[in-house]
């Protein structure tokens, strides 16, 4: 195999500018994979990197193959890239697993303890086998293997050890210094190994002149947390569930120190029934779980609708369906956050498009919930949720606090007993609400059909009262904005996406653009209310209207049949094997249908 | 000082004799003795005839679902604390399809007061076996008869380690009021079991016949209710018709072992978070 | 008030045809009300009628207003009508709440025992207060004074209280013959006593010549479980909750001598997935609820989609939301019926139209579950499901047994240990089907994405092959149609419709024909898979099409433009207050948007 | 006569050391040595890493939903009595979501074997307290302690009438072979509740841990496992560390009590109806 050192920045003889580096290392789960992927992807981001990562890891504790990948920008991006530049393999698996992902050029760094390695024929690839192990052993201890390997991975990058250094204090100082100074030996060896026996480099993409202090590398999950707790969200009832138990772990970590209690109930039935009696006592309580959870909580979705109560529950979408592939994303509970439940209540689903709306839009879901009195479902998604990225920071200041119509003691002092009313029927179908503790205030909250006061009724006319008033609450909406476009006035092609796909549905327009295609690219931050309003004009406009989603029956796509039309131009661009796109996958689909 | 009228509401809508009366006369005397204003308390309620008590009682109510009284009252008391919480039901509702949150509820010791009103029968779907049907009971969905064990709510509570298990009658109102009166005063989570007859639909177990069976545990010389097998022992003895405080005992509630969990009501809570916190933590992801 | 006898038969001064007599007993729940309607509509389906019934009732069990209603015809009908020309009133409730709905000319029986009777003015009603209490004890018992009205009824219409003895001899021979024969003394005091007070007839329609022995009176719920006993069905698992309960009384009564197991669980979501396991083990089983147990069911209506465990659930749907009106009548699970549970799975969705239907399409679900392995859903609904009406009887001829690819001993027998796929991807979609208890057709079912043995993978390629195997299976459905139409080949007005809404949509659109407009009637009997073909041509064709359905969103409306467009010329006509529709609604409502 | 091997199916893919591999291997054992063959039996397992013994053992096998096992496994029970149903899953699973299915399924007495991998934590989902996690044990969601009382399976069983409540522990694959053999004979339901240690997420109860605690039934002299109260000492006193069969008795099981089940299995029966016996069924509807 010939070694063409830099090659792959080479495009028609030209070097080009470097953009991208990918990253991955991979091996068997409990080998120590994640942490390794930290280290690189948290020491990138402190180099003033842009980092956006993706894990693979599957549904069982040791064994099996795992890996995490970390891509390094200098600009902000939301997706981990298709391309891979260099990959560590602690096992074959892993090799076998990842080489076709290798970009012309790339660089493979494998454990020579490996027996019998294999490297696949017919790419252009610098496959260097590294004693990790051996070196690791050396310096103490093999578990210290992906030291070594971050120290070559150093060498290959012309980074120094030193670059390391920081995320090893952090996460190892509480355990005593020895601990960090034998790992930072065994780094400086797999330095030392790569630079005396490999000459292949390669370059990383320009380095941000400034840093922001401000940046975050955070996961959508754990900025989820921090929308709920800005939020003044204090109450926390859960289940685990992947990919929805590091919400929870939010809590668990900050609730101590401002105030707050964590329940880890006996199912998702109870956590969504904490929530509501929660909410209705005056706090604000936030849930979250992954599909399973909520087709559990569907009965109780729909209480809170009866009841008015304001409640904030957080989908961490999975790939279902069932049990299906529970440590796989999708965005497949569209319909279920939409209509699953019995009956008819107003409900708002919000689809964050990135890490910081998961923290802004979590946030906003607990104001949307008290002004509008009706369940909010945040639906993210596996690899949003659980994968890290950097982004810009997280305002505290941009998070405003409104309770709706909450009436004060002096109001309910004005009244007679009994005279509170609860459910009134008012003009924009939100009625007064007081809270337990509230002289005066008294009402009853139910799941059966009521009167203004909340006493059950049969009674047709203030039936049909209750039901109207209750679907003019959501008339008028004013919060998160239903979807956001970019791109040419009057697009031929519209590409049209929701939530986490933002990113690479982002950089396949771009490449269509690139080719002269008029594409412009809508991306849904909004199911319910269904933003119409906001994808009517443009697809009328369009000659062709792509909507990609990571789900096998195109459930967006429906809902715009649905709601807007368009049946003859709509066009599907869908993905359903548990991986998220890539740039790739939508920008083929799309040139197949235009 | 609140009274009586206080804690009514609209005309209750059980049928004519029905035992459920009585729990909501009692809940209302229990309520105005320990000098609480309607403001104070949160009835909340399962589904089923005896889940209209949330709505006939005059506090604050959440009528919620069937057999999910307990953790929408579980969700009350943790975020306002200072809230006396009842929550209610049938013996379908709370022992039938709640079970699971009954029991979790009991290990958890929430400080909230459990009243069943039990009638070993589903009444407002109109008859069918309950979990605490006795065998050979005949309804609509078992004419031939029940065949299950009944649910023996009393042992299971005194099983995972319930701090007060009491058992009432709506034939007998003055204790029923103690019972639901010490039940508020124990400081976690307390159950009282209610024979509460539906004359409708259970024609077995009637007034009749629990003033025959039914006993109260002070006639019981010696009796020590902090003696776990005494209580199971004697419970299964007078097969389960001994009214009274069966059981306490004095495990700190859940409140008081969560951790960090704050002494004011998390509804009173500041939401503002101080910037230095606030970058404290957003430290934590750089 | 002048008495003006026969008058409603009167219209133009020509007397008209008499085609209807309805009739209706009221009184507070607990009053014997059920028993009054139920001998009257029995003994007037004796005589040769055709009737059809209305049951108000609500969620409590003494108190409160209840009423019985019965619409006698000549024909077969599956409405109760709008007309009122009989009404019995044992309180003032009764008077007050139905007294609006009686026609010109209609008679009107109250019991003289009613402090303070008062009877509403303008209109031609012949109020007659009838000593019924008082007469009832002189023959032994007040509570016979239901007895005493239908002797008064029968003196009305001209019947003979011996048209009304096979009903007491049914009911009360085990009793004794005293207790049917003081019923007799009181309901001939009864007519005596309006023979001598009262001189107003009314004419019942014409009696049908000849009277087919194979009728039936009979509800929805009834047929139902007679549909799944017809089918095989020998297990059910199933929680209480009205409207749903008589469904497994069906089972309670008729499976001890069959040799079933009815099993009252404690939670519908043991009742589904006990159906499940049995459902897997070979047997046909099914389970009957309303709206919330479908909720709580939805987990496991996904564990049966991927799992490919053929099942049958009944969703007699009530008033939503949540708990709602339990009592009152709805269609408003359309959605958590075709999109409840997380992530995909194909399912059927039938909605039976009438009383006969819910016998056939129960029993041919039982066929699909099997034959297309998928969880199929029976969407009945309160109206249907709790009201007796006259069909033309059930034909066990009709109702045939097909059990899909399950496969022979033999051909187990020629398989190696391990190479039974019982999830093999196969052209059709549909996977060969072993059951526990077969040789060599060892597999696991399962809720995980699973290969084609049934083992849980994460792997891409079987992920995609089982999604693509299981997507394809309602490609070719065969089974229940789509939807059925009646009128015009080219109508211009299209009104659609679903489920138990046929009898009065037909009603309203004869009305309509009769005054000239172009319009036809398309009823549809599914959902899933949506019956776009049937739809399709006709929606094309029509100016507008007015989608009729009890609920409060339109939900077919909402599938109809998502399956098959038409945005500028669907119509809704909706209804959500507990009732079913009358005709003159929806006669309205199509005459207001045309 | 079928063997091990006629019960092996795909490498079982638990973390080296883990408790649950006994379990297989016990279940294994405990089918050859009943002379049952792989396609007369049926093991139902939930959702966690105890849940992929479904996969793992050769019968027919139903890997159903997080927490509903038990109605999944009494399903297939109910319509073919003749197969031996084995329900299974982890502690999280059976006490914590699935409690309420657990304990009705007692009551009713479905005649199924209840294996339950008790490791006091959720394993699957990488680490949280599970229901019989210890008070005080540390884990990704108590970090400062579990503060509930843990779930008492056994007590709990043994109050609602379960017919055989046996504790086995992956370090001791004989005696576990036994009481799974045992469970399967005895007519109605079974619970074997397993110690079955997580080697990656807790570092607590662990085998050295076990050791060191438990006991074996047989070792007690004179103890008379059809007295209930002195069952439920024992294992309270023992801090549930005992093992062995701990209670047993002969109340008869679901399948016997049921009004008129059919002897034969429901999946062989005929469906066809006899024209008379539809006439007479029609003739109720006239
Ligand atoms: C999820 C769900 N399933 C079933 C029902 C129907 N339902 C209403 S009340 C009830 C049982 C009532 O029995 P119990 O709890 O003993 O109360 P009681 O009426 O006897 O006071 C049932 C099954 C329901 N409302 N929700
Ligand atoms: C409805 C639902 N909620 C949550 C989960 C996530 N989940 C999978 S396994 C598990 C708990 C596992 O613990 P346990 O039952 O003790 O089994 P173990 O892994 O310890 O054997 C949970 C919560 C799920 N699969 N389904
Ligand atoms: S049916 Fe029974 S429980 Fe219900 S109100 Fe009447 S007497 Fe009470
Ligand atoms: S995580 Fe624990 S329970 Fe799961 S396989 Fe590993 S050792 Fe066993
Ligand atoms: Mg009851
Ligand atoms: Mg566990």
């Amino acid at each position: 195999m010939p070694i063409n050192n830099n090659h792959f920045y080479m495009k028609h003889g030209v070097r080009q500018m470097v953009t991208d580096l990918s990253w991955k290392v991979g091996g068997e789960q409990g080998e120590g994979i994640e942490s390794t992927g930290e280290i690189f992807s948290l020491s990138l981001f402190r180099l003033g990197y842009h980092v956006s990562t993706y894990r693979h890891f599957m549904s069982l504790i040791k064994g099996g193959h795992t890996n995490y990948k970390v891509r390094v920008t200098s600009d902000e991006r939301s997706h981990h890239g298709d391309d891979l530049h260099i990959l560590i393999a602690f096992d074959q698996m892993t090799i076998d697993y990842n080489f076709h992902e290798l970009s012309d050029g790339a660089v493979l760094i494998y454990d020579a303890a490996i027996k019998n390695a294999t490297v696949p024929e017919g790419k252009n690839v610098h496959a260097i086998a590294i004693p990790l192990t051996a070196i690791a052993k050396e310096s103490g201890s093999p578990i210290m293997k992906n030291m070594v390997a971050i120290g070559a991975i150093a060498a290959v990058l012309r980074l120094k050890p030193a670059d390391f250094q920081s995320y090893l204090e952090d996460k190892f100082s509480s355990k005593g210094t020895s601990i960090v100074e034998s790992n930072m030996v065994a780094m400086q060896r797999g330095f030392d190994f790569y630079m005396e026996n490999n000459p292949v480099h390669l370059e990383l993409p320009p380095r941000p002149a400034k840093i922001d202090h401000n940046r975050l590398f955070i996961s959508g999950n754990q900025a989820t947390s921090l929308g709920a707790i800005a939020a003044g969200c204090r109450v926390n009832a859960q289940y685990p569930i992947t990919p929805a138990t590091e919400v929870m772990y939010g809590f668990v970590k900050y609730f101590p120190q401002l105030g707050g209690a964590v329940v880890q109930v006996e199912d998702e039935i109870a956590a969504v029934n904490f929530v509501i009696g929660a909410s209705y006592a005056g706090s604000r309580a936030i849930t979250a779980t992954s599909g399973p959870g909520v087709s559990l909580m569907l009965e109780a979705i729909g209480l809170a609708g009866i009841s008015e109560t304001g409640i904030v529950i957080v989908d961490v979408q999975r790939s279902g369906p069932s049990t299906g592939l529970p440590t796989k994303t999708e965005q497949s509970d569209v319909n279920s956050n939409m209509y699953g439940s019995h009956g008819e209540i107003p409900r708002i689903v919000l689809t964050p498009r990135n890490v910081s709306e998961c923290f802004y839009f979590t946030a906003e879901a607990f104001n949307l919930a008290e002004k509008y009195q009706c369940p909010v479902i945040v639906a993210t998604d596996l690899y949003m949720g659980m994968n890290s990225q950097t982004i810009s920071g997280l305002d505290l200041s941009r998070v405003h606090h409104e309770r709706g119509k909450l009436v004060t003691d002096e109001y309910l002092a004005s009244l007679e007993k009994g005279e509170f009313h609860r459910f009134a029927d008012v003009e924009d179908g939100i009625s007064p609400r007081a809270l337990p503790g509230q002289k005066n205030g008294r009402h009853v909250a139910m799941g059966n059909e009521h009167d203004e006061v909340g006493l059950e009724i049969e009674d047709q006319a203030m039936r049909i009262q209750q039901m109207n008033k209750r679907a003019r609450k959501l008339k008028n909406f004013k919060g998160i904005e239903g979807a956001a476009y970019t791109g040419p006035e009057n697009p031929e092609v519209l590409v049209v996406g929701f939530g986490s796909t933002v990113g690479v549905i982002d950089e396949a327009v771009a490449k269509l653009k690139g080719e002269g295609v008029n594409v412009g690219h809508l991306q849904v931050a909004r199911l319910l209310p269904f933003p119409t309003e906001e994808i009517a004009p443009l697809l009328n406009k369009a000659r062709k209207v792509v909507v990609t989603e990571i789900n096998s029956t195109g459930q967006l796509a429906q809902q715009i049949k649905q709601y807007v039309g368009g049946h003859d131009k709509i066009e599907n661009c869908l993905k359903y094997d548990g991986d998220p796109f890539t740039v790739k996958e939508i920008f083929n689909r799309i040139k197949e249908v235009i | 000082m609140a009274t009586i009228a206080d804690f009514r509401a609209e005309k209750a809508t059980w049928c004519p004799g029905c035992g459920d009366y009585t729990v909501l006369a009692a809940l209302q005397k229990a309520a105005v003795n320990r000098g609480l204003e309607p403001e104070d308390m949160v009835v909340v309620s399962g589904v089923g005839c005896s889940g209209k008590i949330s709505q006939h009682f005059g506090s604050y109510g959440f009528h919620s679902l069937h057999g999910r009284s307990i953790p929408t009252a579980q969700g009350v008391k943790i975020a306002n604390r200072d809230l006396t919480v009842v929550a209610s039901g049938g013996d379908g509702d709370g022992y039938g399809i709640g079970l699971g949150h009954f029991i979790h509820a009991v290990r958890r010791n929430t400080d909230i007061t459990y009243i069943v009103m039990d009638n070993h029968i589903y009444g407002l779907t109109t008859g069918q076996t309950s979990p605490t049907s006795d065998p050979g009971f005949k309804t609509k969905t078992a004419p031939a008869g029940a065949v299950e064990e009944p649910i023996h709510p009393l042992h299971l509570a005194i099983i995972q380690g319930c701090g007060y298990v009491a058992q009432g009658y709506s034939g007998n109102l003055g204790q029923l009021v103690e019972l639901i009166e010490g039940g508020m005063e124990h400081k976690g989570f307390s159950l009282i079991n209610v024979y509460s007859p539906c004359v409708t639909y259970n024609k077995v177990n009637t007034y009749d016949w629990y003033k025959q069976g039914i006993k109260d545990v002070k006639q019981i010389e010696g009796y020590d209710n902090t003696d776990k097998y005494a209580a199971l022992k004697l419970i299964e003895e007078s097969e389960e018709l001994t009214t009274g405080l069966l059981y306490k005992n004095d495990r700190p509630s859940f409140d008081q072992t969560l951790y960090k969990y704050p002494d004011a009501p998390i509804t009173s809570s500041d939401w503002t978070i101080n910037p230095d916190t606030w970058n404290k933590i957003l430290d934590q992801y750089k």
